[in-house]
């Protein structure tokens, strides 16, 4: 049985895998096989490194060396001089961004690598979620201890506001104005309520706090509580979500039992209680007006503001709402300062965002990286590059109230300003990338299709207008629209946006919009040529095997369920396309790749 | 019209639940889930039953499960399935994956099979966009499908 | 559970509850098992339930505790093991099989499985 | 002047107190800012603002988005125009798509003349619909009064706040959402099936052709034209004072003589009054009254108190579905034309020597719900009602209209005798209170058996919607309880059942302002001055009246001379008295 001493990892991801990083672990295999070494190093393939610029990567552990832009014929040097030398090959050595210099030691606190910082992620798949001790452990309550015992509610005010937080929900609000504005108001009660109805389809940063941390959020409802003067704090969450609902009731009644939530909170006269409040499948409960209207046992439609709910909000008194994401944010913003905080980001937006990164690229997963982080960073460098080496195409923020942007904006640094500024926003945070197989037509009306039954119907733009243009784009995506109506989708959008309600009305348009902007050739492709690029809307394309290719092995004649293929075995094989109904089924069973879209 | 009447097992359920809330009007949205999730589903006779507990319009009640995709005053299937038309499963194919089990099942979407055992809908985002396209069969999660997982996983309940 | 008296109460149970949970020096191995709705989707309950029998089969001595999502959606089910004296590792795409041979390979023996995610977020202690 | 506020509309300078809202803000210039979901009952509590039909956006300089002017209060120094073209482009949008939503059957639409939505579309100029698609297919129901097409509801909710707000009635909600939101129903279910009363205010508040009357003209006409049938109408108080509005007279204005005349123009074999029968009601009623005040006061434990009016239709409804356990409470006494009907069909009919079948007995109402109470089984014989047909103000005035007269050029003539024949207080049962105070009128001198000095009570006057009063009779005071508008209704009947108020009396109305208020009545789209105008009328024409209380009518002493025998003896009790039913049970959502 081998006792390996060294480990040699080497970076598996995909933007080195294309950098022959397999015939570098073939060669390292062989040349330690060669040098007899094989029980004393191990040889292995990893994950992404996030160092994707700079593949591939290589790294030699538990010396943390980090090698780069490696080649197959460099493996030997390794081996040699580094391994058997134990001296570090000093050319390939990972280069610190700021310094210039190469860093021969990768452990932390060297962390120049990594584009994320973990803010509100901070306890995040680090602690249990369901014991409250080891968010204790983790400085948990700290922050609202201190605030009750060394900070008047206006200085804790004062701290959110130099943070320069601002709301994590979408429209960037200041944070510590909201908190103001509600701790002036003069009530005999006022709320915290916290808005868990993360609704966008493809973002899940809310629920992966809460199920990962939900100490921090109830601390920070408490601390907002004392800031306001409110002694009642009400999550909104959804149903959807019954984990993160469970570990809530966990994380309160512990809290409770700690003494932490409750009456006399450490002896310091300040009560707080949280209770949950479940929402019903209704998107535009996101929106405050309409979320109060829904914890209030009514049907969720937003009310114009003002009144603003932190004057007037659940049952007509003073009330904080803010999203999870924010609300995690606090504590350590207590604990560390506000100039901590305040230090990382840009100079319009402060601090962290989470991103929920989905859709077409290798590293889905949950991130949270530095305001003005640029898109690129953020594609290539943590999500891995686009999956399947397809090229990039556009990325989608702030679904269905955000835009879609392209290459040309990747390397903005994103915060909330840029991100409006490019035709999209910031949004909740999901954060969706698309390959040239999405068609930028289909997407809009994707998301229009998720608007129009969402509407809660109360206005006139929002309830009949986005039907209006699902429809435009329905015909526009089967072949049958024209040029005016083109003007028409650009034109109506821009009412809608500029008469609707509420936010949901205000900003569903953006997606058709920023497609029109950003991809106006392909909607006019679908118009004038009757031709979808991507392939996606079927009544524009048209299956075709290719003869060259074919072996007529019947694979596709078999399956398809409404027999419009035809021919002999062991002959080219032949679409009828009056039969076809595009469904996919002879592209995914062909081995020879014989079947296009055209 | 006259009423329907509605057996006194299932009355004292929807009694009971709307006890635990004091009978408040504004905790309706609440005990809806409660008796949806008792009952299966908020036919009309139950959504009358509650709202003479509350002291409130059944309009007021009826007006609200209309409006919220989450209550439902159909019954569902035994395994009700959910398929999840968010943005990272839409890009990754689940329109596909509702075709399929359309197919398999033989019915629609906000249909149930003739036995009763499986109902399909769709909904708007689970929240597991890392393991698109998703689908939900009750509660359970089923992520990275492809079309020819659907008959294996309807074969699990059957 | 006591209920917590003052700031400097609170500061002693920090204190011991790090002991117990983060101590500066881990004498034991720990296996964290990422269990956010996307990782129990994919697995990580079984995944949990067979590492915890077969590590008693083994004889092994392990901390399991579950956490909520690291953020490796694509790589789920997760888990990061700490063995004493060794840098914390995280694996992906932890099925069964991978499981058993994280403890025989990895914990009993040093040497690395398949899946392994380089960690590329940093902290904020 | 802190409380003042100074902004700019459209250039011009106006100052306002802090909390005005733009709209008000520019009217008060006479800048004038299309609505329509907005809809204010002035001074009665309700209004409905949800700022969401958008077309009363406007441009507020340093706001990205243009502003609901409904909703949005004036700040220091505001710069707002209402007419730049960015406003008229998105205004005209609006009701573009309102339109493509929208059946366009607008020449045979019930509200095709006095639909603001056409209105506004035509003041808009719009000539085409840009963004046409699909339609939405709802529910058309026709109810024994109202009709309800949703396929033309707005979703102003003008109606729905109007049915719960200010009416407590809980039939109306808003349903679904997104493009399938409409008003509706709960569970879609006929208005007859649900909690409605019939009351008609929501047919008031309809800005559009969703919400209408059943209309009965054509029924009356073919009556009129049958050769066979003798057809008489009766018309209330209320009609007299509003009818003119229909024909661009000011409101409030008197229009009696001119309304007789053009009934008999239509061909109507006789013109009577329904105050006629008003004053018949103050004789059973009032007689019941005090015969349950007297009994009481003697201790008689089987005798509740307060006794309740039950002229309204709406009203009784009301009290049918929500307060089954009251329902010993109100008057015995038929409605003032129900009275008429028994009255005309087996006392006037006789006398004429007309038959039963051969006589059709038509009625001109201000409300909508008496289309209901006609055809209320307990008001039949064998199937033959005893009103025929109920029309509304607005039914009759499209009737006039088809004779092709200048309205207020016609001569004045007199009802027809004897039933045509009636005093001031049967005026006065068009306002709020005035029931009340005809009964009162008459009450006293039968109690005190002394004669008034003064027969205006005013203390039972004025639009407070719930209000309360002690008539002194003589020595004993009588507590007097007032409520106009079921929700107002509604908190005197709850403080009566909770035993929290003493009344010997209390006279409700549906409508807000009584019947000058009522549904039927020429569309006011929430100017209720309007509805102010028509009650000073009301009491115009009881002062002018030369007898004024009840019981001095001699054609009413003549019927129960005659005829009836005494006020609530056997003959009366038979003919004019009614009963009432449990309807909670029959309903759903009550």
């Amino acid at each position: 049985m081998a006792t390996y001493n060294k480990h040699i990892l080497v970076c598996g991801g995909s933007c080195c895998t294309s950098g022959n990083s397999a015939q570098i672990a073939d060669n390292f295999k062989s040349t330690l096989a060669e040098k007899n070494l094989s029980n004393d190093v191990q040889v292995i393939q990893t994950g992404c490194f996030g160092l994707c610029d700079q593949g591939p990567v290589v790294k030699i552990m538990p010396d943390n060396t980090i090698y780069t832009h490696v080649k197959p014929n460099d493996v030997r040097r390794i081996v040699e001089e580094h391994i058997e030398g134990g001296k570090k090959v000093e050319d390939l050595l990972y280069v610190n961004p700021i310094t210039g210099e190469r860093v021969e030691d990768n452990k932390e606190p060297n962390k120049f690598h990594k584009k994320q910082i973990r803010i509100a992620l901070r306890n995040c798949g680090v602690i249990d979620p369901e014991n409250i001790k080891d968010y204790i452990a983790h400085d948990g309550y700290m922050a609202l201890a201190k605030c009750l015992t060394e900070y008047t509610p206006e200085q804790v005010i004062e701290v959110v506001s130099a943070s320069g937080l601002s709301g994590r929900g979408g429209a960037g609000f200041p944070t510590g104005k909201k908190w103001a504005s509600s701790a002036r108001a003069k009530a005999d009660q006022k709320y915290v309520v916290c808005n868990a109805d993360e609704g966008d389809p493809g973002a899940f940063m809310d629920r992966s706090i809460l199920e990962g941390d939900p100490n921090s959020v109830l601390e920070a409802m408490a601390i907002c509580g004392y800031a306001i003067g409110a002694d009642k704090g009400l999550i909104y969450i959804r149903a959807e979500y019954p984990l993160a609902i469970e570990r809530l009731k966990i994380a309160i009644s512990q809290a409770e039992e700690m003494g932490l939530l409750g009456d006399n909170i450490m002896n310091s006269g300040f009560n707080f209680h949280i209770e949950l409040r479940y929402g019903a499948g209704a998107f535009v409960c996101g929106e405050a007006t309409a979320l109060i209207h829904s914890m209030e046992g009514k049907r969720g439609e937003p009310t114009f503001k003002p009144p603003r709910t932190s004057e007037k909000g659940y049952n007509l008194k003073p009330t904080n709402v803010n999203n999870v994401e924010t609300y995690a944010n606090v504590p350590i913003i207590i604990t560390k300062g506000a100039e901590w905080f305040s230090s990382i980001g840009t100079a319009n937006s402060k601090g962290t965002k989470v991103f929920a990164l989905a859709g077409k690229v290798n590293n889905v997963g949950l991130i949270e990286v530095p305001m003005g982080t640029t898109l690129r960073e953020i594609i290539y460098e943590i999500g891995g590059g686009i999956k399947d080496n397809k090229k990039f195409k556009a990325v989608q923020t702030g679904g269905p109230s955000g835009g879609c942007l392209t290459e040309r904006h990747l390397d903005i640094p994103i915060d909330y300003k840029s991100l409006t500024q490019a035709g999209s926003m910031m949004g909740s945070g999901g954060m969706v990338i698309m390959d040239e197989s999405s068609c930028m037509v289909s997407i809009a009306k994707f998301y229009l299709d998720f608007t129009v039954p969402e509407s809660c119907g109360k206005c006139t733009p929002c309830r009949i207008g986005n039907k209006r243009l699902y429809e435009m784009l329905d015909k526009i995506t089967k072949g049958n629209g024209t040029m005016e109506d083109l003007e028409h989708l650009r034109n109506l959008s821009v009412v809608i946006k500029d008469t609707a309600l509420c936010g949901l009305g205000q900003s569903s348009p953006n997606p058709i919009l920023s497609t029109l902007d950003n991809f106006w050739d392909e909607y006019v492709e679908h118009v004038q040529d009757k031709k979808c690029r991507a392939g996606a809307c079927k009544d524009l394309v048209q299956y075709e095997i290719n003869p060259a290719v074919c072996v007529g092995c019947t694979a596709c004649s078999r399956n398809c369920p409404v027999e419009a293929i035809k021919g002999e075995l062991k002959k080219p094989h032949q679409i009828d396309n009056s039969i076809c109904i595009k469904c996919g089924t002879c592209i995914t069973k062909c081995k020879f790749n014989a079947i296009r879209i055209k | 019209m006259s009423h329907i009447e509605i057996n006194a097992e299932k009355l004292n359920i929807i009694k009971d639940i709307c006890a635990q809330y004091d009978n408040r009007p504004s905790d309706v949205i609440h005990i809806l889930h409660g008796v949806q999730g008792a009952l299966g589903y908020l036919p009309m006779e139950v959504q009358e039953a509650i709202a003479k507990q509350l002291g409130i319009p059944v309009s007021r009640v009826y007006g609200i499960v209309t409006f919220y995709s989450f209550f439902t005053m159909e019954p569902k299937g035994e395994h009700p399935i959910s398929i999840c038309l968010g943005t990272a499963c839409h890009v990754r194919g689940a329109d596909q994956i509702l075709e399929e089990f359309k197919r398999v099942l033989g019915i629609g979407v906000g249909q149930t099979t003739p036995d009763g055992k499986f109902s399909i809908d769709c909904l708007r985002c689970v929240g597991a966009c890392g393991l698109a396209p998703v689908a939900m069969i009750g509660e359970k999660v089923y992520g990275r499908l492809t079309p020819n997982m659907v008959t294996g996983i309807i074969e699990e309940y059957n | 559970m006591r209920k917590v008296q003052s700031l400097a109460d609170l500061q002693s149970l920090r204190d011991e509850f790090r002991a117990e949970f983060c101590p500066a020096d881990v004498k034991k191995v720990q296996v964290k098992i990422a269990m956010a709705t996307c990782g129990i989707a994919a697995g990580a309950k079984q995944v949990m339930n067979h590492m915890v029998e077969k590590s008693k089969e083994l004889g092994l001595d392990i901390d399991f505790t579950q956490a909520g999502c690291m953020g490796y959606c694509y790589a789920e089910p997760t888990l990061e093991v700490s063995v004493p004296g060794r840098e914390s590792v995280v694996f992906g795409y932890v099925d069964e099989t991978r499981a058993d041979e994280i403890l025989t390979k990895y914990i009993q023996n040093n040497e690395l499985v398949e899946g392994i995610i380089p960690v590329n977020y940093e902290t904020t202690d | 002047m802190e409380n003042m506020i100074t902004l700019t509309i459209d250039d011009r300078q106006v100052t306002v107190p802090k909390g005005t809202t733009i709209l008000k803000a520019a009217r008060s210039i006479g800048i004038e800012i299309p609505t329509l979901c907005h809809y204010e009952l002035k001074g009665q509590g309700v209004e409905n603002r949800p700022g969401s039909c958008r077309v009363c956006v406007v441009e507020v300089e340093g706001k990205s988005n243009l502003a609901a002017s409904c909703a949005t209060n004036v700040s220091e120094g505001m710069v707002v125009r209402t007419n730049s073209l960015r406003v008229i482009m998105a205004r005209r949008t609006v009701v573009d798509l309102m339109l493509s939503d929208h059946p366009a059957d607008c020449l045979i639409c019930p509200q095709s003349g006095n639909c603001e939505l056409q209105k506004l579309a035509n003041d808009l100029g719009l000539r085409d619909i840009t963004y046409s698609g699909e339609q939405s297919k709802n529910k058309v129901e026709i109810s024994p009064a109202i009709i309800r097409d949703e396929n033309k509801c707005i979703m102003c909710r003008r109606c729905e706040t109007v049915c719960n707000s200010l009416q407590t009635v809980g039939a109306l909600t808003a349903v679904n959402r997104g493009f399938g939101a409409v008003v509706s129903t709960s569970f879609r279910m006929n208005l007859e099936d649900t909690s409605c009363v019939m009351c008609g205010q929501c047919v008031q508040a309809c800005p559009v052709g969703a919400l209408s009357e059943v209309n009965n003209t054509r029924q009356v006409m073919s009556a009129i034209a049958n050769p066979r049938k003798k057809v008489i109408v009766q018309t209330a108080p209320a009609v007299r004072v509003a009818l003119g509005e229909e024909f661009g007279m000011e409101p409030g204005s008197r229009v009696t003589g001119k309304m007789v005349t053009a009934l008999k123009k239509m061909g109507f074999d006789y013109v009577f009054d329904t105050d006629f029968a008003a004053d018949l009601t103050i004789m059973e009623e009032g007689t019941e009254m005090l015969d349950r005040i007297a009994r009481f006061m003697k201790g008689d434990k089987s005798v509740k108190l307060p006794i309740m009016t039950s002229c309204c239709p709406g009203w009784v409804n009301f009290f049918e579905t929500n307060y089954p356990d009251m329902l010993d409470i109100p008057s015995t006494a038929k409605s003032p034309m129900q009275m008429f009907g028994a009255i005309a069909k087996n006392y006037w009919a006789e006398k004429m020597g007309i038959k039963r079948e051969d006589l059709v007995v038509v009625s001109i109402m201000p409300c909508v719900a008496k289309k209901y109470e006609c055809q209320r089984d307990e008001f039949k014989v064998d199937g033959n009602p005893d009103v025929d047909y109920s029309l509304t103000t607005r039914e009759l005035a499209d009737m006039v209209k088809l004779l092709g007269v200048k309205f207020e050029d016609l001569p004045d003539s007199d009802f027809d005798k004897p039933l045509g024949e009636s005093t001031g207080a049967a005026v006065i049962f068009g306002a709020t209170g005035g029931v009340i105070e005809a009964a009162t009128r008459t009450a006293y001198e039968i109690f005190t058996k002394k004669e008034l000095g003064k027969v205006e009570f005013t203390e039972l006057r004025g639009l407070e919607g719930v209000r309360e009063a002690t008539v002194d009779f003589d020595g004993t005071p009588i507590h007097i309880g007032i409520a106009h508008g079921l929700g107002n209704a509604r908190k005197l009947l709850d403080k009566v059942r909770a035993g929290e108020a003493q009344f010997h009396a209390i006279e409700i109305m549906a409508c807000p302002g009584g019947c000058v208020g009522g549904a039927g009545q020429p569309y006011h789209h929430g100017d209720f001055s309007k509805v102010e105008k028509r009650l000073q009328a009301i009491y115009e024409e009881d002062r002018e009246k030369p007898i004024r209380k009840s019981h001095e009518n001699p054609y009413i002493q003549q019927l129960y001379k005659e005829f009836l025998g005494e006020p609530c003896g056997e003959k009366a009790h038979h003919l004019l008295h009614t009963h009432y039913f449990d309807k909670s049970e029959k309903k759903f959502g009550i």
